[in-house]
C-alpha cells in the first residue's frame, strides 16, 4: 500500500541455502509483524563483486531501511558506505560485526563466523573430542571458511577441513571415506545440518561407529534435531537466523515509523541445542523458523 | 516407352521454391511414368537438386502441387516419400562419416529378428546384404563395419546408390550418381538403371553427362535458371542437340571445336 | 527389390584383399573404443592402490565409492544417449531436485501410496522431457540454451515447492516414514542380497563391525540399477534399429532425415529418457536420504557430461558408448571419493579431481588411438 | 596469376539476376544476424520498463547493470571468438579466480608495484592459456575436457593460494591500499569523465544524493574496458584476415588447415586471448573490490557462453558475432540485476532467470529467421 | 611435351601410405614436369585422393620420398605445399559451409590493405576478383558474401577451382574438378587446363572420364588398388585402350557393347 516503508535486505546467501531461508523467513515475518514491505535479495553464489552491485541497485530504490551481511567489508565498504551518504540507515547481520561502526552502520545483530568457531571448537574439546573432521560443503565461501578455521583455533587440536559438495551420496561416502582412512577421528563437524549434520550421523550409524565418533553440526534441520534428541549427535551449532532476519526489519520499520534504534549491537549466537532442548525444536526447524 | 496415356507416377505441376530472396525453381512441370527413365539435364546451379528435394519430402514447394498416381501429396518428411515408394540418392550423398558402411545403408530401414521387446537390428543379414550389393556395384569393400568416412569418394557414392536401388519400391531418384565414379562402376550403374526400369519402376536420372543420358533415358527434360526447357522424347532429338540445349546454345559449338569434340 | 538384379560378373571372388596388413583376432577384439575408458579405469586404480589407504579397496571402500557412483552414472547414461543423439540436457541436475520435490511432496503431504507417488514422478519427469524437446525442435534453438533455461527454471520452481510444502524450510523431510512397508520399497532403496552378504559375514568371508555387524550388508540398490540401465543402453545402441538411430540423428540430422530416421521422434525419446533417469535418481536419493532438499542434484549435469566425454562421447554427437559412460562415471566417483583416502592434503582436492581427470581422459584418448589405429 | 587468363567469353553480363526477388535496402541493412540479439535486448527492456521501479532506468540504475553485464561481457567476448574458432574455456572463470590471487598476492604479500603485478598477473595468464592450447591441438583431446581439467585446477590452486597468502582465510584484504598513488590505477578502477559528471550534476542534470554527492560520479572503467573490447574484437573478426581465420578455423578445422589457414597458431592466439580476457576482469574486480576470494569467477565461464550463445554464436563453432556477445552480456546483466528492481520474491528469481533467457533467445530467433528469410 | 631430361617439378618415389591396417598406397611413384598436365585416373579407390593428398601435405607418407625441383622435402601441412606454390582442388572441395563465397575464396591467402596494425582483409577487392572468377569459369554469383553451403554442388566446385586456379603457383592439383559440372563449366575447365599448362606450370588432373583426360593430358598414370600400372605418354596409347587399362581389362567390353560404347 501507499506509505509503507519499503526496507530491503541483500545477503550472501542464496535462497536455497536452509540458513538464508530461515533468515528470508525471518525479514519476511517481521515486515507482516510491523506493517512494511521488505525486499529479500541475494547473489546465487557467494559472490562478492555481484552482491556490492545489488547494495548499489538497493541504494537506487531509495528505501526506508537497508539490512546487509557484511562478510567482505573491503568489497562491499564502498556501496555500504554510498548508502549511508545517500541517507538510508543501514543494519548489518550474520557477519561484518568489526567494521560496522567504521562504515557508519547504525548496528549489528549477529555473530562473527570466527567467534562463533571458536566457541565450538572449544566445546567439541570439551566434551573429549581429540581430532575433528569439519565437512565444508562449499569450499570458497568465505563464511563456511572461517567457520571451519574459526573451530581450528578453538580446539586447540587437530582439525582436519574436508571439501566436498552439496551431494549427499558424496558427502556421506566421503566421510565413510575418511572415517575408514584415519581411525583416529572422532568428531565429526558439518557446517549445515540438512546437507551434512544428517549424512554424517549415517555414516557414523552405518559403519557402527556410534560409540566412538561424535557428530555435531552448525545450524538446525528437523532430521538433525531428531538425532540430536536420541543422542546419535551431541549438539547443533544455533546462530538464530531467525532474529537475524526478524530484527534489523523491525527495528528499521520502528526507525522508518518514530526515528527509534537500539544503540548497540545485539549478539544473536551462538547457542547449543542439545539433547535435551532439542524435542522443543524440531517442529520449528521442519517450518523453517529455528 | 513413355506411356503419355496411362496416369504418371510422379507429376510435378508449376512447382516453384524459393529459399528467402533466392528464387531456386520458378514454375517446373514434369512427369515420370512407369517403366521410363526420365533424365533431367541442366547447367549447375539450375535447380535440379532443388526439384529433387521437393519430390523426396527434403523441401516443401513454396506453391505448385505435387502428385503420385494421381493424387496430390504433400511430403511432410522424407520418410514420407520414402512410404510412398521413392528412394533418392542425394548429392550430398546422406551419409553419417562417423557410422559404419552397414549402419548406413540400412539407416532408417534397419532389418530386425527376434520378438516383441527383444527384436533387435540383425547385423548379421545386414552386413550379408551390405557387401552383396556393395560387390555387385563392382566394389568389394574390406569389412563392412568400416566407418563411410574412410571410405573414398567413389565408394562413398557406391554405398548411397546401391542403397537406395536396393530400397527402391516404385520411383528411383538419382542425383547425379554417376559423377564421381570410376568406369567399370559407372557402367553398372547405367546397366542398373536400364535393369529396374524393366521391372516396371520410374527412374529420374539426373547428369551432367549427355552420353550417359543418352545411354539410358527415353525422356529428357532440361532446366535453365528454375525453369523448365520443355521435355523430349529420345527418338525427337539427338545427343549434340541435347548437349547443345542444355549449355544453352551456341557458346557450346566455340568450346567443343577447341578441344576436337571430346567433351 | 532385394535379390532380384543380375548376379554381378564383374566381381572377382577374392579370398582376402591384398591392401589388408595382417591383424590377429586378439587385436581385432581389443579394437573396441570402450578400452579407452578401461584404461583410464586402470590407471586411476592402480594410482590409488599404490597411494591410498588400503581400505579403499575393501569390499566396503568399494561399495562406498560405487554407490555415488551408481547416481552419477544413472544420469551419465542417459546424457551419453542424449549427447550420441545430438542434443544436451543441462536440466538434468534441477530435475533430479524437481523430481525429488514431487515424490517427497506426494509421500509427505499428500500422503499418497508409494506406487502412485511413483507414478506422478516418472509422469512430471516424462513431461518435462517432452516440453525441453519440442522447444528444442520447434524453435530450432541449440538444446544447450533451452534446457539452460530449464536448469534455472526447475532449480526454482523446487525452491517453491519445498517452501510451500515444509511450510517455509528448504527441507522436506519424513519419507522413510511414508513408505515403510511398501511392497515398491526394495526396488528403490536399501540394499540387496542381504541374506548371502551376512551368510558371508558369519563365515569370516566379510569384514565385521566390533559390534558384530557386517561391514558391507547387501550391495547397494542404486548400483543394481546402474548397472541394468548400463546393460539395456548398451544393447539399444548396438543391436536395435533405435540404436542406429540415435546415432544417425547425432551424426548428422539432416542426412539422417533424408533416409528416413525419425529424428524428431528419435530426439524426443531421448529427452524423456534422459528426464526418467533424472527422475530415477531423484527416488532413489530421496528415499536413500529420507528427505529431499533445495539442492540436490546441483550440478550434477555437468559432471554427467564430464563422465560421458571421459568415457568417449562425443561433444558434436554421432559417437559414443554408454559402456564408455559407465567407466567414466567410476572413473569421476572414484576419484572424487578417493581422495580422502590418501595422506594428500584435502585442499589440493580439486587440484587433485583435475589432474586425475586430464590424466585419465589422456591415458583414455592414448589407448584408443593406439588400439583403433592411426586416424 | 591472377588475371592473366582470357577474359570470358560466355559470361552474358547481366544487370540483375531474375531469380532474385527484389530487397529493399532498408530490408538488406538489417539483415544482420546481430539484429536478433537486439531484439532480445528490446523485449527485455521493455518488460523492465513496464514492471520495474522505473530508479532501474534512471542513470545511476543503467550504470548499476551496466557494470555486471561490462565485467561478464569482457569474458563474454573472448569466450565468443575462441567458440567462434571451435573451442571452449570451461576454465574462464577458475582463471580470474587465479589471475585474481596472483594480482593480489603480488601487491599485498610481496608489495610489487602495480605496473610489475599486472605484468606477473597476464604473463600468468597468457601462460595458462597456451598450456590449455597446447594440451587440446596435441592430444586431439576436445577442449571442453582439457579445460574442464583446468577448472577444477586452477579453483584448487586458488583456494590454496589463498590459504597460504592470507594465513589461513580464503580472502586476501587490502588491495585498494597497496595501488593508491600508482599511476596506472585509474586505467582499471574508479570511474571515468569524474569531472563531467560532477558538472552535469552542479547544474542539476544528474540525481544527487541528500549530502550533494552526485548520484553517479563517472562511468565505471569497466564498461569503457567492454566497449572497447567488443569494438576490436568486431573489427578483427570482420575486417582482418585473422577473422576470417578464425572463423575457417571454427567452420571446419580440417578444410581450413588444406586451405593454408594456420589453424593451431589461431587457436592459440585464441586460447591465450581468452585467458587475458579473464585476466583483465581479475585486475578490474579485484581493485573494484579491494579485496579477493576463493569464489571470484565462480560459474562465470557458464555465463560467458550463455551470454555468448544469446547473442547468436553457435556452440559447433564457425559463427558468431562479437556484437553479438555484447548485447547477449547486457541482457543477462539486465536480467540479473533487474529483478531487484521489481517486487517480485526472490525465491522466484531462478524461474525469472531461466523464463527471460528463454523468452530472449526465442525472440531473437524469430527476428533472426525473419530478416534472414527462410533456412 | 613432356621433358624427359630435365629435372622434374614433382617426382614421387616409392611412396605408401597406411591408415591403421589399410594399405591405401603401396608403392608409388610418379613425375610431374613443368608445362605438362599429367592425368591420374583409377577405379574408386585406386588411392588416387590418397597420393593426391601427400603431395598436397595433407596426409604423411608412411615411405617413400617426395621431391620439388629435385630437392626432396617434407609437407608438414598443406600450408608448407602451398608455399611451395603447390595449389590444390579437393575432391571434397575444404570449403567452410557458413561462410561466404569470397571469405572461402581467399580463405588463407586474405588480400590486405592499411598498414602495421591496421592492415585489414581488403573485402571490396576480394569481392571482385572473387566475382570476376566466377564468371570467368562461367557461373554468376548473384552476391559473393552469399554463404557457400547455399551454393549448388557445381557452384560449389567452380568455387574451389577457381580459387586453386587463381592462386596455382608452379603446381595445381585438381581432384575430379569436373564431376559436378555441367557442360559449359566443363569446357571451361578443360579451356584452363590447357592454358595453365601452356603458361608452364605443371598439372596433375585426376578423372575418371578418360574424353576429358585425353582431351588435355600429356601423360596418363594409372592406378590400380594402391600401385601404379605405369604412365603412357599420349602418341603411346589410344583412348579406348586408356579406357580398357582404367578399368581393368575385358569386364569393360561387354559392358560397352551392351550400352552402345556411350560410357
Ligand atoms: N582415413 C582412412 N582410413 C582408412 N582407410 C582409408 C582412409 N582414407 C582412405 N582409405 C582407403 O584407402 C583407399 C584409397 O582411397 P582414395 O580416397 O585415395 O581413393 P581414390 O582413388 O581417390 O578413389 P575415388 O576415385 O573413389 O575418389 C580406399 O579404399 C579407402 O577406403
Ligand atoms: N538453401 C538455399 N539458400 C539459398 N539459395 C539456395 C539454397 N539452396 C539452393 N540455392 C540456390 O538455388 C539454385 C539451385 O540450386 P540446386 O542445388 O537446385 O542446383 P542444381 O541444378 O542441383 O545444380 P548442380 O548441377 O550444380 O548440382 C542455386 O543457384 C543455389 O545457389
Ligand atoms: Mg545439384
Ligand atoms: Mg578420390
Amino acid at each position: 500500500q501507499a506509505g509503507q516503508p519499503t526496507i530491503l535486505v541483500v545477503t550472501h546467501g542464496q535462497a536455497s541455502d536452509p540458513f538464508w531461508s530461515i533468515v528470508k523467513n525471518g525479514a519476511m515475518q517481521a515486515a507482516k509483524d510491523t506493517n512494511v514491505k521488505v525486499e529479500y535479495r541475494a547473489p546465487e553464489t557467494f559472490d562478492m563483486v555481484a552482491m556490492a552491485k545489488l547494495i548499489d541497485a538497493a541504494v537506487n530504490q531509495k528505501p526506508a531501511g537497508l539490512v546487509v551481511s557484511n562478510p567482505d567489508p573491503d568489497a562491499l565498504g564502498p556501496a555500504i558506505r554510498r548508502a549511508v551518504a545517500a541517507g538510508i540507515p543501514v543494519v548489518s547481520m550474520n557477519s561484518g560485526i568489526a567494521a560496522a561502526d567504521k562504515l557508519g552502520i547504525a548496528f549489528h545483530v549477529g555473530q562473527e563466523e570466527l567467534s562463533a568457531g571458536r566457541t565450538v571448537g572449544a566445546e567439541l574439546k570439551k566434551r573429549g573430542g581429540s581430532k575433528v573432521l569439519c565437512v565444508n560443503q562449499e569450499v570458497g565461501n568465505a563464511a563456511l571458511d572461517q567457520r571451519c578455521k574459526g573451530v581450528t583455533e578453538g580446539f586447540g587440536g587437530p582439525v582436519t577441513v574436508m571439501p566436498t559438495s552439496a551431494d549427499p551420496a558424496e558427502i556421506e561416502s566421503k566421510i565413510r571415506a575418511a572415517l575408514s582412512a584415519d581411525k583416529s577421528i572422532d568428531v565429526v563437524l558439518g557446517l549445515s545440518a540438512p546437507l551434512v549434520g544428517e549424512r554424517a550421523v549415517a555414516a557414523v550409524q552405518g559403519m557402527g561407529l556410534g560409540a566412538k565418533v561424535k557428530v555435531a553440526s552448525y545450524d538446525l534441520s528437523a532430521g538433525f534435531l531428531k538425532s540430536v534428541a536420541e543422542g546419535k549427535a551431541e549438539f547443533a551449532v544455533d546462530q538464530q537466523p531467525y532474529l537475524q532476519g526478524y530484527v534489523p526489519v523491525s527495528s528499521l520499520a520502528l526507525k522508518a515509523r518514530y526515528g527509534t534504534l537500539p544503540a548497540g549491537h545485539v549478539p544473536s549466537g551462538p547457542s547449543f541445542v542439545t539433547k535435551a532442548t532439542a524435542p522443543q525444536v524440531i517442529g520449528l526447524s521442519a517450518k523453517g523458523i529455528r | 516407352m513413355a506411356h503419355p496415356t496411362s496416369t504418371p507416377l510422379i507429376e510435378v505441376r508449376d512447382v516453384t521454391k524459393h529459399f528467402g530472396s533466392v528464387i531456386a525453381l520458378g514454375g517446373v512441370s514434369m512427369t515420370v511414368h512407369a517403366g521410363e527413365v526420365l533424365c533431367l539435364l541442366g547447367d549447375n546451379g539450375a535447380g535440379k537438386s532443388t526439384l529433387i528435394g521437393t519430390l523426396a519430402g527434403v523441401h516443401q514447394p513454396t506453391s505448385g502441387e505435387l502428385r503420385v498416381d494421381g493424387r496430390p501429396v504433400r511430403f511432410a518428411s522424407p520418410r514420407d516419400a520414402l512410404d510412398a515408394g521413392i528412394a533418392t540418392v542425394y548429392q550430398d550423398l546422406a551419409m553419417i562419416p562417423l557410422m559404419s558402411v552397414t549402419r548406413n545403408f540400412f539407416m532408417g530401414r534397419e532389418p530386425e529378428t527376434g520378438w516383441g521387446p527383444f527384436k533387435r537390428f540383425d547385423m548379421a543379414l545386414a552386413d550379408r546384404i551390405t557387401h552383396e550389393e556393395m560387390r555387385r556395384i563392382g566394389i568389394d569393400v574390406r569389412d563392412p563395419q568400416q566407418a563411410v568416412g574412410t571410405l573414398s569418394g567413389g565408394e562413398r557414392q557406391c554405398v548411397a546408390i546401391a542403397r537406395a536401388v536396393h530400397f527402391g519400391a516404385k520411383v528411383l531418384i538419382l542425383d547425379e550418381p554417376t559423377s564421381a565414379l570410376g568406369v567399370a562402376q559407372t557402367s553398372m550403374v547405367l546397366k542398373y538403371i536400364g535393369q529396374v526400369r524393366e521391372r516396371g519402376l520410374g527412374v529420374i536420372f539426373i547428369t551432367h553427362n549427355v552420353r550417359h543420358a543418352y545411354a539410358v533415358g527415353q525422356r529428357f527434360t532440361v532446366l535453365n535458371r528454375g525453369r523448365t526447357l520443355g521435355t523430349h522424347a529420345k527418338h525427337e532429338i539427338s545427343m549434340d542437340a541435347l548437349q547443345n540445349l542444355m549449355a544453352g546454345g551456341k557458346e557450346l559449338a566455340d568450346v567443343g571445336a577447341e578441344l576436337g569434340g571430346t567433351i | 527389390m532385394t535379390g532380384t538384379l543380375s548376379p554381378p560378373e564383374t566381381g572377382q571372388a577374392r579370398a582376402a584383399d591384398e591392401r589388408l596388413k595382417h591383424v590377429s583376432p586378439m587385436a581385432a577384439l581389443i579394437r573396441r573404443p570402450e578400452l579407452g575408458a578401461i584404461g583410464g579405469l586402470v590407471l586411476v586404480t592402480l594410482f590409488f592402490l599404490s597411494v591410498a589407504d588400503p581400505s579403499m579397496f575393501s569390499l566396503a571402500g568399494v561399495m562406498n565409492f560405487m554407490a555415488p557412483a551408481a547416481q552419477l552414472g544413472i544420469l551419465a547414461i542417459g546424457a551419453a544417449l542424449l549427447m550420441i543423439g545430438g542434443e544436451f540436457d543441462l536440466s538434468l541436475g534441477s530435475m533430479v531436485a524437481f523430481a525429488g520435490l514431487v515424490f517427497a511432496g506426494c509421500l509427505v503431504v499428500w500422503q499418497v501410496p508409494l506406487p502412485l507417488a511413483l507414478l506422478a514422478t516418472f509422469a512430471t519427469a516424462v513431461a518435462i522431457g517432452l516440453v525441453n524437446a519440442q522447444i528444442t525442435l520447434r524453435t530450432g534453438l541449440p538444446s544447450f540454451i533451452v534446457t539452460l533455461a530449464f536448469l534455472f527454471i526447475l532449480r526454482g520452481l523446487t525452491l517453491v515447492g519445498l517452501k510451500w510444502a515444509s511450510g517455509g524450510a528448504t527441507q522436506l523431510r519424513g519419507v522413510k516414514e511414508a513408505v515403510e512397508g511398501s511392497v515398491l520399497a526394495p526396488l528403490f532403496m536399501g540394499h540387496t542380497f542381504t541374506g548371502l552378504f551376512s551368510w558371508m559375514a558369519e563365515r569370516g568371508w566379510i569384514a565385521r563391525f566390533d559390534n558384530g555387524q557386517p561391514a558391507v550388508t547387501g550391495i547397494p540398490i542404486e548400483i543394481l540399477w546402474f548397472i541394468a540401465l548400463t546393460a539395456v543402453a548398451t544393447w539399444v545402441l548396438l543391436r536395435t534399429k533405435y540404436g542406429n538411430w540415435i546415432f544417425a540423428a547425432g551424426g548428422d540430422a539432416k542426412g539422417a532425415r533424408k533416409s528416413g530416421v525419425p529424428v524428431a521422434r528419435v530426439k524426443i525419446a531421448l529427452f524423456i529418457t534422459t528426464a526418467a533417469c533424472a527422475a530415477l535418481v531423484a527416488v532413489l536419493t530421496v528415499l536413500d536420504a529420507g528427505s529431499t532438499d533445495a539442492r540436490r542434484g546441483f550440478q550434477k549435469e555437468f559432471e554427467a557430461i564430464i563422465a560421458a566425454v571421459i568415457g568417449g562421447c562425443l561433444l558434436t554427437g554421432g559417437y559414443g558408448s554408454a559402456i564408455g559412460a559407465f567407466f567414466g562415471s567410476i572413473i569421476f566417483g572414484m576419484v572424487l571419493i578417493g581422495l580422502t583416502y590418501t595422506g594428500i592434503d584435502q585442499d589440493f582436492y580439486l587440484v587433485f579431481l583435475g589432474g586425475m581427470l586430464l590424466l585419465a581422459v589422456i591415458f583414455n584418448n592414448i589407448v584408443r588411438k593406439r588400439v583403433t589405429g592411426e586416424r
